[in-house]
């Protein structure tokens, strides 16, 4: 039996290369001068995040997102990216010149006022993650909700799909 | 309220008659003739001017009656009060403002005289602008005038007096701009109106601080309050001077007296009408009307005040324009510089507290001015073919116009205050009474403007009647008399006079002898009174009479110092004076107007400079020259003439400017302030819009990165301040 | 550990969405089998759709109880509210697509297909609208928005082959997905702070005091930047002109007016039910966003030469007078009067707008032009018409006795209402506002009515479909009737309680 | 409050727009039909308003008669409230009379480029907005009339206007718009500070009464900031200085109807809310204001004459001459005295009467000579006899002759603000009298400047010969086209029948000034109690 | 854990995403920034979830999960969109989406 401190080291130390891998990925992302490249780090972060979710308990979040998001989305992105003839390798035009003069002070700043705020109000409030306390039920209490209490946006949820299936499919087929 | 209550109104009924109590009809019955004549004279035989007459007999007959009856009152009750009647006008809260009319000795001879004169002229003018393109219009306004005069001497209340005092103001600019197709005559007529409206500006002013402080626009009420006025004296001075102010225009008072000489463009009849008892009277009678306001407010007659403002405008006016009067040409402008001179005199009488005599001048005064006019317009219809210009169409006419001549003569006379003519009476009273009222400064005025008046006159009097006729005036005595007679062609410096006389292109059919009745009946019913009128108030034995004094003492409204009794001694210095000028002003005019003059032109302009005093006492051409070189240029000139530049160049010059500066500042102000600050201001914040509107532009780049930017960033700048903000 | 218990759902109360979405099928289905040109049938079935869903508005207007929940049981109910308030609003939505259906009708039908999969677009974003209206938690809310948002986007893109419309469609989504993107990232902050997504619970949680105070205010703002996109002030407004112009012209008739309108009741809905008292946050910041929606718009519409640019800039700055009037909610006790203000506005507002581009796909049939200079001398040849526009525009620029007076006379009542520094000043920005503004809208008045007709333009009398006639027919009588008796609109205005709104 | 008839203010409010919607159905080309009913409507409302001026109750004119309110906007408390006093009265009739004169000119007068139908349209338009304006008892409902009138002046201008017509109307809209903006502003703060004043805020209404009884209770500080935005809305239209640019532009650019309409009635609407709303309803702040409503209006009387003497422009020196005019309106109703408002209330009538009739006569000569360029025209007098008379008269009548309508509204002015209310002079709380006297002068000065361009325009253009140019026999030196004097026609029957009663109520109302003022000032008395004496 | 470790792990997400956003030309790697932000939403109200997690709710993941499934449709949206572009203009660079400006 691990104790609880020992997991939470383990966590943390999870958490921390976990994270590290995403943010590096988002980085790359933003960066890379080669579309596929950056699609591929999506993967990284996506699939970083499905970790964290799976850290924070929440198994049936973290299994939809690997199937939506890797599964689904990213072929869409690399469907996206050969159709439009990208360049399958560097490609210097795919930023705006000298656009990260605004980029980067506006997303700096943002990060400050987040950080400051979020520092200052949760300070050192804890949670409990996977393997503390009861996870017991989740995925049935998810199912629960999304069938009583939000079974409307559920229900709205199924018509937005449907007609972006549609516009999708009459923007994007050739005519 | 003072006016149409009741109880009075039956009180004075019993004391008055049937005139007294209908005594509105007087202006009412012309002002209905002019419209009627507006609008049916030109379908009439006459063109309406038969309306016109009839209307001013009719309130000629209602005056007279009403003067009889007031008479009539006046010997029954020792202090007859003044009889009003007067109907809401309008009222406006407190303020009641009625109309109807007031009766009282001034009021009374004012309608006679205005109702009388108006007649005459009416009469006069059916021949004098016969065959005028306006005929009808010419009567329509002169009969407006006079309904405008007799409302204002009617008048009960201030409004009503505006009410007549403006409507005057309109007709005279309609009839001194008679002839408006030429441009002068309409500028005259402008000028006119606006100077006159100028001093309007005083009469509202002034109305507006007598309601202030008697709370009331009732004259009655007005005097009776200003006589035992204890208030703010200030503010009732201020009150004074403002009303006083609009007398000045009116009258024709230094400074504003400019616009009476251009007024000479009008036809003659209006020229008499307007200068004998209409009009330029108003201000006179509007001051003797609120007499205790003057009284009171400007001090007059106060021990230790030897000045106050009427007089000395009055006095100053008195011998401007007499210097003024010798240097003009033309007849009627000297007439009319002469009109102003004796409104001066007048102001100053009311000035010194001479009441009665400035009173009694007007009542002279109207006459003989009158006539004066008439005779002039009487010279230049059939004399001098339309000219009023003394030196060039004038001369010679006693014989050929025996009538004109001897009214004329009648009236100088009268005008001059040669004794026992009506002029003597009321002049040499205001002279005495200047004396009399510890006004000495104002005596000598008198003094010194009545051997102008004479001197000024007599030379009008020389040139226009004596002497060689020239001009028009030779054509039209050659014509009939036999042609022996030495042709008038050496007389003059002008090569025009030698031109057959046309005017505007069709040769002129001359009478053949004095004008036709319609002008010579007026003119002598006219020269007859200006020789009888002083005796209503003759003070000077032996005659002793005082009837006018009787019939207007009560008219005052404030206690004022009895007259001093005439003596014959203190006229003496006056008398002289008269006499002198006379003498001299012949001789000089005899000198140098007088025949055989052709070597002066020649000297006078060969010579500048004269020397030598043998040749001053010897040769009579010399004394013309020195007349003309020395008084006239020496003196007169640079006196007369100065003063004349200054009237017309300084003061008219202001009148002018002031209207061209108006004119001016209101081009600036426009260009400037209003197209250029107070638009452009407006103008501006929309071109200041629509610019800000363009700077904001680029921020609508098209590019979805920089809006993505934008969004952003003005999240995260919107959170950073409300988070600092609130925490 | 819950059981599982069934909702109970409400089936009249849901009767529109259900009409709707019944509908939406309903047209897809009809669109697979009628033959090409019989596709206009499509938007005929869209039109019956969308006053069948009014019906059942009507009757729960009528009968039974004035607030209930579509679907409740316990810890469901008071998610999804039908009160007056959602109801005038659902009722608003639906018309105003309805004028829209009318607008597209000859539009669609004559420039490019896929008629039958428009309609259903905008029945999908029409329900979306009318689900916001009901949502009174965040799931509901973001699932609402962006229910309405996705179809919105495709269909400013519909017409494929206009670069313009592309260009329209792509920056519509791009700024949309970023506003939804900071606005999920404050919900997320929000419900962080109250642990339920409840609005009426994150309204008991976000009080503006405690150490997490930041956290709160970022919730609050990014999620008002979020829905401030949607109502494009200014400056989240940077996509509207571009998306205005570009897209089909019914379709920008409808996101000036019913996205626009969707917005707002997002807003409020947030404002009144999750921020009551986050006042120094959201006050203050739509005090600064009023105040440059209308003058930025104002301006830079005094300088556009396209009428549907300048139409947009023109929405742009009628929206900083809703704001004006939002931003003064609970201050001194305004809630009310600037919550039926709001409501009010929106109305009347979508009478206007919506009539003002009928007139212009009228206009454009002819002129295929939108420039205001191919507006001159319209009133030689289409004296309706330009009767019809200035009425539309002078009922923007707030001129009585049409309606737009009497929604400017609520918002500066709001404002006034509120009172104190921030109302009057904002009140006073606002008049200054409503001057600028009839600058822009005379412009449009002139060129009609004064200028010379263009150089070879067809001046024949211009023909005006049925359907247009009919949405003119609409908006004219409802910009008039709104505007001369007012009593109507302000007594629906009246009974908009928002349920949960003004603490009860 | 009298309540019979209740109808009758309705009725002849909106009769005008029923024959709108009567000729929204008469085909554009048959401009006679629709002329005719124009017409017709016109002088059926005129009908309605003489029946009204029948049944007033003179005795008791500063009670509202035909009083009648009802449900209108309930939610925000607005009524449709109207009712008639002696102040409304003459402008109610006024309105009524001038649209029916107007139509009549306009009959063979409608200006480039036609279109009748719509043209007579906007003058019923027109006519509604104007005389609800005077009859509205309730604060939004005066509002909404008071706007109503904007736009068919805005086109009136714009269509069938100068050349200049687009500038000018577009300043015409804006300034109004800016104005009414702001005086929006501060009716609903009047309202809501009045509601939360009030012991029952639940009472509280838009109604004037309610105002009248509440508004003087509304803190001093706040009151003067309130009439702050009441006073530029007005001004505006009145116009005074510095807001009176749009009024020459206006003028001068509009058609001789929108021209005789605009100086007749709708300058009118911002000297009534002066005198019916912001003056009585916030008495506190009116008499901080006034000081300064008096030196504007002073400002406006002189700087308006000025600005005439500048014009070579017949109808631009004639629109001045409105500015210089409202001045002395102004004026008056600063005195905060009956005898000044009165005055401005006579004012406001005889402005609209005469400076109507001086539009009409200038758009006459413009028909005639194709040019209001004041030194290209003279001898009208002499080729246009009858024309040049009632210029002549008309301009008399404006410069405040008395014995004709103008005067009987500069002359109490001037004597009402030697003497103003007891409230501006008295020295405990800021004596102001030595500044009305000096005002009184500076105005009367007005008056003189008046008569000097009115005169000087008058002697241009009556008097003298007429020029080459228009003569027919003449020298063409200007290279103006020789217009001959074909169409130089004197008066036609047409407009003797627009005229002549303008010119007789010019005329009657200058000999008989009690027939206004009796009707007005009981209503004045009543309204300036509040100001004590 | 802190819950901070999350948030702050999102916060960075997000920003990178906005600098991303912001930055890139290419609509494709736009579409890519923005799913980073998304993530990060995710991320923040997973931890949110964790935090409220006593109090027996899971809001948090149901919203997650709706905000997984929007996006999958708006990403099909967006690259149908980009799709629609390339083949008008033969470019997906943002930049060239400037033809309406001003």
């Amino acid at each position: 039996m691990l104790l609880a401190s020992d997991i939470q080291v383990a966590q943390n130390i999870g958490f921390g290369i976990i994270a590290l891998v995403m943010v590096i990925g988002a980085l790359r992302v933003v960066t890379s001068s080669n579309v596929v490249h950056a699609a591929l780090w999506l993967i990284a972060v996506m699939a970083g995040a499905a970790a964290q979710y799976l850290l924070l308990s929440a198994e049936f979040v973290a299994v939809t997102q690997v199937l939506v998001y890797i599964g689904a989305v990213m072929v869409l992105f690399l469907f996206g990216v050969m159709l439009t003839r990208a360049k399958l390798g560097k490609d210097v035009d795919l930023d705006n010149a000298g656009a990260w003069k605004i980029g980067a002070p506006v997303a700096l700043l943002l990060l400050g006022v987040m950080g400051y705020v979020l520092v200052k109000g949760f300070d050192d409030t804890k949670i409990a993650v996977s393997g503390e306390g009861s996870t017991v039920g989740q995925n049935s209490l998810l199912s629960d909700k999304i069938f009583s209490t939000y079974a409307l946006p559920f229900w709205a949820l199924s018509f937005v799909l449907l007609a972006a299936v549609i516009g999708a499919i009459v923007l994007a087929r050739k005519d | 309220m003072l006016f149409a209550s009741e109880t009075e109104h039956e009180a004075v009924a019993q004391a008055s008659g049937w005139f007294l109590d209908h005594a509105w009809l007087i202006p009412l019955i012309p002002a209905i003739a002019f419209f009627l004549i507006i609008m049916f004279g030109k379908k009439l035989p006459r063109g309406g001017s038969e309306i016109g007459i009839a209307s001013m007999l009719a309130s000629l007959v209602i005056s007279a009656g009403t003067a009889y009856q007031w008479i009539d009152l006046v010997g029954k009750t020792e202090h007859a009060e003044a009889v009003t009647h007067s109907t809401t006008w309008f009222e406006i809260g407190s303020l009641k403002v009625g109309i109807g009319s007031r009766i009282d000795g001034l009021a009374m001879m004012m309608l006679i005289l205005v109702a009388f004169i108006s007649t005459l002229v009416q009469i006069y003018s059916t021949e004098y602008v016969r065959g005028d393109r306006r005929y009808t219009h010419f009567f329509g306004s002169l009969t407006l005038f006079s309904a405008g005069m007799l409302t204002m001497v009617l008048a009960p209340n201030m409004v009503q007096l505006i009410l007549g005092w403006e409507i005057m103001g309109l007709c005279s600019f309609l009839l001194i701009g008679h002839w408006w197709e030429e441009r002068a005559n309409s500028e005259a007529a402008l000028k006119a109106f606006w100077t006159v409206r100028v001093g309007d500006m005083g009469l509202l002013v002034g109305t507006g601080i007598l309601l202030a402080l008697f709370g009331t626009l009732d004259i009655g009420e007005i005097n009776a309050k200003a006589a035992e006025f204890t208030g703010d004296h200030k503010l009732l001075a201020l009150g004074a001077v403002a009303l006083f102010i609009a007398c000045i225009g009116k009258s024709g008072q230094f400074p504003l007296h400019t616009w009476l000489p251009d007024a000479m463009a009008g036809p003659t009849p209006v020229s008499s009408l307007l200068h004998s008892s209409t009009m330029v009277v108003a201000g006179v009678f509007l001051v003797a009307r609120l007499y205790p306001v003057f009284h009171t407010g400007l001090d007059i007659n106060l021990a230790g005040h030897h000045f106050n403002l009427i007089a000395v405008i009055g006095g100053i006016t008195v011998l401007i324009a007499a210097g003024l009067a010798f240097v003009q040409n033309d007849i009627k402008k000297v007439l009319a510089y002469s009109t102003v001179s004796q409104l001066g005199y007048m102001m100053m009488g009311l000035g010194v507290g001479a009441w009665m005599p400035a009173v009694f001048h007007i009542f002279t005064h109207a006459f003989f001015k009158c006539c004066l006019f008439l005779c002039a317009g009487s010279v230049a219809h059939t004399g001098s073919h339309h000219s009023f210009d003394m030196k060039k169409d004038m001369g010679g006419l006693r014989k050929k116009m025996p009538i004109t001549f001897l009214t004329w003569m009648i009236s100088t006379a009268a005008l001059c205050g040669v004794p026992f003519f009506s002029g003597f009476f009321s002049k040499d009273e205001i002279i005495d009474s200047a004396k009399g009222n510890d006004y000495k400064v104002f005596f000598v005025v008198g003094l010194i403007g009545a051997f102008m008046t004479t001197a000024y006159m007599t030379r009008a009097t020389y040139l226009t009647f004596f002497g060689k006729a020239r001009g028009g005036a030779a054509h039209f005595v050659n014509e009939h008399e036999d042609h022996s007679h030495e042709p008038a062609h050496d007389e003059g410096h002008d090569s025009d006079d030698h031109h057959a006389p046309v005017v505007h292109g069709k040769p002129l059919v001359f009478a053949p002898d004095d004008s036709p009745w319609q002008i010579t009946v007026p003119l002598i019913i006219l020269g007859a009174l200006a020789l009888v009128a002083g005796y209503l108030n003759a003070a000077a034995k032996p005659f002793e009479t005082d009837y006018f004094h009787r019939w207007l003492h009560s008219s005052i409204g404030v206690e004022i110092p009895e007259a001093p009794h005439f003596e014959w001694m203190n006229a003496v210095p006056s008398i002289a004076l008269v006499a002198a000028g006379f003498i001299v002003s012949l001789l000089i005019c005899k000198a140098v107007f007088g025949e055989g003059n052709s070597p002066l032109k020649g000297l006078t302009q060969r010579n500048a400079i004269l020397g030598g005093v043998h040749k001053f006492l010897v040769n009579k051409y010399y004394l013309d020259a020195l007349y003309e070189k020395v008084i006239v240029r020496g003196i007169a000139h640079p006196i007369s003439a100065a003063a004349y530049w200054t009237n017309q160049h300084i003061l008219d010059g202001i009148v002018n400017a002031v209207g061209k500066g108006g004119k001016r500042t209101g081009e600036m102000v426009y260009k400037y302030i209003d197209q250029g600050l107070v638009d452009g201001v407006v103008n501006g914040s929309g071109t200041t819009a629509t610019h800000a509107g363009g700077a904001l532009q680029p921020v609508q780049s098209g590019k979805v990165n920089l809006y993505g930017a934008l969004l952003f960033g003005a999240a995260a700048v919107g959170a950073l301040v409300l988070v600092l903000v609130n925490s | 550990m819950i059981a599982f218990s069934s909702p109970i759902v409400d089936y009249h109360a849901l009767a529109p969405e259900l009409v709707l979405a019944a509908g939406l099928c309903l047209v897809l289905l009809v669109d697979l089998f009628v033959p090409d040109h019989r596709r206009w049938i499509t938007g005929t079935i869209s039109g019956f759709v969308l006053l069948g869903a009014l019906l059942p508005i009507v009757t729960l207007a009528v009968w039974g109880d004035d607030v209930r929940d579509a679907i409740g049981g316990p810890g469901i109910s008071g998610r999804y509210v039908v009160d007056n308030f959602a109801l005038v609003l659902k009722a608003l939505f639906l018309l105003a697509g309805y004028v829209v259906v009318l607008l597209s009708t000859h539009e669609m039908d004559e420039k490019s297909g896929y008629q039958g999969e428009y309609y259903v677009l905008l029945l999908s974003s029409v329900l979306g609208m009318v689900m916001m209206a009901s949502s009174r938690d965040l799931i509901s809310v973001f699932v609402a928005l962006e229910f309405l948002s996705i179809p919105a986007y495709m269909m400013a893109a519909w017409k494929k082959r206009d670069r313009k419309s592309n260009e329209a469609g792509v920056k519509y989504y791009l700024l949309g997905v970023f506003a939804s993107a900071v606005m999920l990232y404050g919900m997320s902050l929000l419900y962080g702070i109250a642990g339920s997504t409840q609005l009426t619970e994150i309204g008991k949680a976000v009080t503006l005091d405690g150490d997490k105070v930041g956290i709160q205010v970022l919730g609050v703002v990014f999620v008002i930047v979020g829905f401030a996109f949607k109502v494009s002030a200014v400056p989240f407004h940077t996509w509207a002109p571009d998306t205005y112009e570009g897209a089909p012209t019914p379709v920008t008739a409808f996101l000036s007016v019913a996205s626009k309108a969707a917005g707002f009741v997002g807003l409020m809905i947030m404002v009144y039910l999750a921020f009551p008292l986050a006042r120094d946050v959201y006050r203050p910041f739509m005090w600064v966003l009023a105040a440059l929606t209308m003058t930025i718009g104002n301006l830079v519409a005094l300088k556009q030469k396209n009428l549907v640019r300048m139409l947009a800039y023109s929405s742009v700055s009628q929206g900083g007078f809703i704001l004006m009037a939002l931003a003064m909610a609970y201050t001194n006790g305004s809630e009310e009067s600037s919550l039926r203000a709001v409501i009010v506005y929106l109305i009347i507002y979508a009478a206007t707008n919506l009539g003002a581009f009928a007139v212009i796909i009228a206009v454009a049939r002819r002129t295929r032009s939108a420039e205001i200079a191919s507006y001159g001398g319209l009133f030689t040849y289409a004296p309706g018409l330009t009767v019809m526009m200035t009425i539309f525009l002078a009922s923007l620029a707030g001129i009585p006795p049409l309606g737009g007076w009497y929604a400017k006379f609520g918002a500066f009542r709001a404002a006034v209402d509120a009172g104190g520094g921030w109302g009057y000043s904002i009140a006073i920005i606002g008049a200054a506002n409503a001057v600028v503004a009839t600058a822009y809208y005379i412009t449009v008045m002139r060129e009609m009515w004064m200028k010379p007709v263009p150089e070879n333009a067809d001046t024949s009398s211009v023909k005006v479909p049925a359907s247009l006639q009919a949405a003119l027919a609409i908006c004219g009588v409802a910009t008039l009737a709104f505007g001369v008796v007012p009593g109507i609109i302000a007594k629906v205005g009246a009974i908009t309680d928002l349920t949960g709104a003004f603490g009860g | 409050m009298i309540q019979e008839q209740q109808w009758l203010l309705s009725l002849g409010t909106f009769l005008p727009l029923a024959g709108v919607l009567v000729m929204l159905f008469i085909p554009k080309k048959d401009e006679a039909t629709a002329k005719g009913v124009a017409l017709l409507t016109a002088i059926a409302t005129l009908g309605v308003g003489i029946y009204t001026l029948v049944k007033f109750d003179y005795d008791q004119s500063e009670k509202l008669q035909f009083f009648t309110t009802n449900k209108w906007i309930s939610p925000i408390k607005a009524t449709y409230t109207i009712g008639l006093d002696g102040i409304s009265l003459p402008l109610y009739i006024l309105s009524m009379l001038i649209t029916v004169l107007v139509m009549i000119y306009s009959w063979n007068h409608v200006p480039e480029p036609g279109n009748a139908k719509a043209f007579f349209i906007l003058m019923l338009v027109l006519q509604t907005g104007m005389a609800g304006t005077f009859i509205a008892q309730d604060l939004i409902l005066f509002f909404v009339f008071f706007e109503v009138v904007l736009l068919p002046m805005y086109f009136m201008i714009g269509v069938w206007g100068g050349e200049n017509r687009q500038y000018a109307s577009l300043k015409f809209f804006l300034y109004t718009m800016f104005g009414s903006a702001l005086m929006l502003v501060a009716f609903i703060a009047m309202f809501i500070i009045t509601k939360n004043n009030a012991a029952d805020p639940e009472a509280a209404n838009f109604s004037f009464q309610w105002f009248n009884e509440n508004g003087p209770d509304v803190a001093r500080n706040t009151s003067i900031w309130i009439f702050g935005g009441m006073f530029v809305g007005f001004a505006v239209k009145v116009p005074m200085f510095p807001f009176h640019t749009w009024l020459p532009d206006a003028h001068t650019q509009a058609p001789t109807q929108g021209s005789v309409i605009l100086a007749a009635i709708l300058l009118k609407l911002g000297t009534y809310g002066f005198v019916r709303i912001a003056i009585p309803f916030l008495p506190q702040a009116a008499k901080t204001w006034a000081p300064i409503i008096a030196v504007l209006a002073v400002i406006g009387i002189i700087y308006g004459a000025l600005g005439c003497l500048a014009q070579t422009d017949m109808k631009r020196l004639i629109a001045f001459s409105s500015v210089a005019h409202m001045g002395f309106v102004m004026l008056g109703i600063s005195t905060l005295t009956p005898l000044g408002i009165n005055a401005a209330l006579f004012g406001m009538v005889a402005h609209g009467l005469i400076t109507g009739m001086l539009f009409f006569v200038a758009g006459s000569v413009k028909e005639r000579y194709h040019t209001l360029e004041i030194k290209r025209l003279s001898g009208m007098l002499k080729q246009v006899p009858h024309l040049g008379w009632i210029m002549g008269f008309c301009a008399m009548a404006s410069l405040g002759l008395p014995g004709l309508a103008g005067f009987w509204g500069e002359f109490p002015a001037i004597l009402a603000s030697w003497n103003p209310a007891q409230i501006l002079t008295d020295p405990s709380m800021g004596n102001h009298e030595m500044l009305y006297r000096v005002l009184t002068v500076i105005a009367s000065f007005g008056t003189v400047l008046a008569a000097g361009y009115l005169l000087w325009l008058y002697q241009r253009t009556a008097f003298g010969e007429p020029t080459g140019e228009f003569s027919g026999h003449g020298d063409d030196d200007h290279g103006h086209p020789d217009h001959g004097n074909t169409d130089i026609h004197d008066v036609n029957v047409f407009e003797w029948v627009a005229w002549t009663p303008l010119l007789v109520a010019i005329l009657v109302f200058g000999v008989v000034p009690s027939l206004m003022f009796d009707v007005m000032d009981p209503a004045v008395q009543q309204l300036t109690s509040v100001f004590g004496k | 854990m802190l819950v901070n470790n999350f948030l702050l792990l999102g916060a960075l997400l997000f920003c990178i995403g906005v600098y991303g956003v912001i930055v890139r030309k290419n609509a494709v790697l736009v579409l890519m920034s923005i799913e980073l932000i998304l993530n990060s939403v995710n991320i923040n109200l997973l931890a949110f979830d964790r935090l409220w997690a006593d109090s027996g709710n899971n809001d948090g993941n149901v919203f997650a999960l709706y905000i997984i499934a929007v996006a999958a449709a708006e990403v099909g949206v967006g690259l149908a969109m980009v799709l629609l572009i390339f083949r008008n203009r033969k470019t997906i660079s943002l930049d060239d989406l400037s033809e309406m400006k001003g």
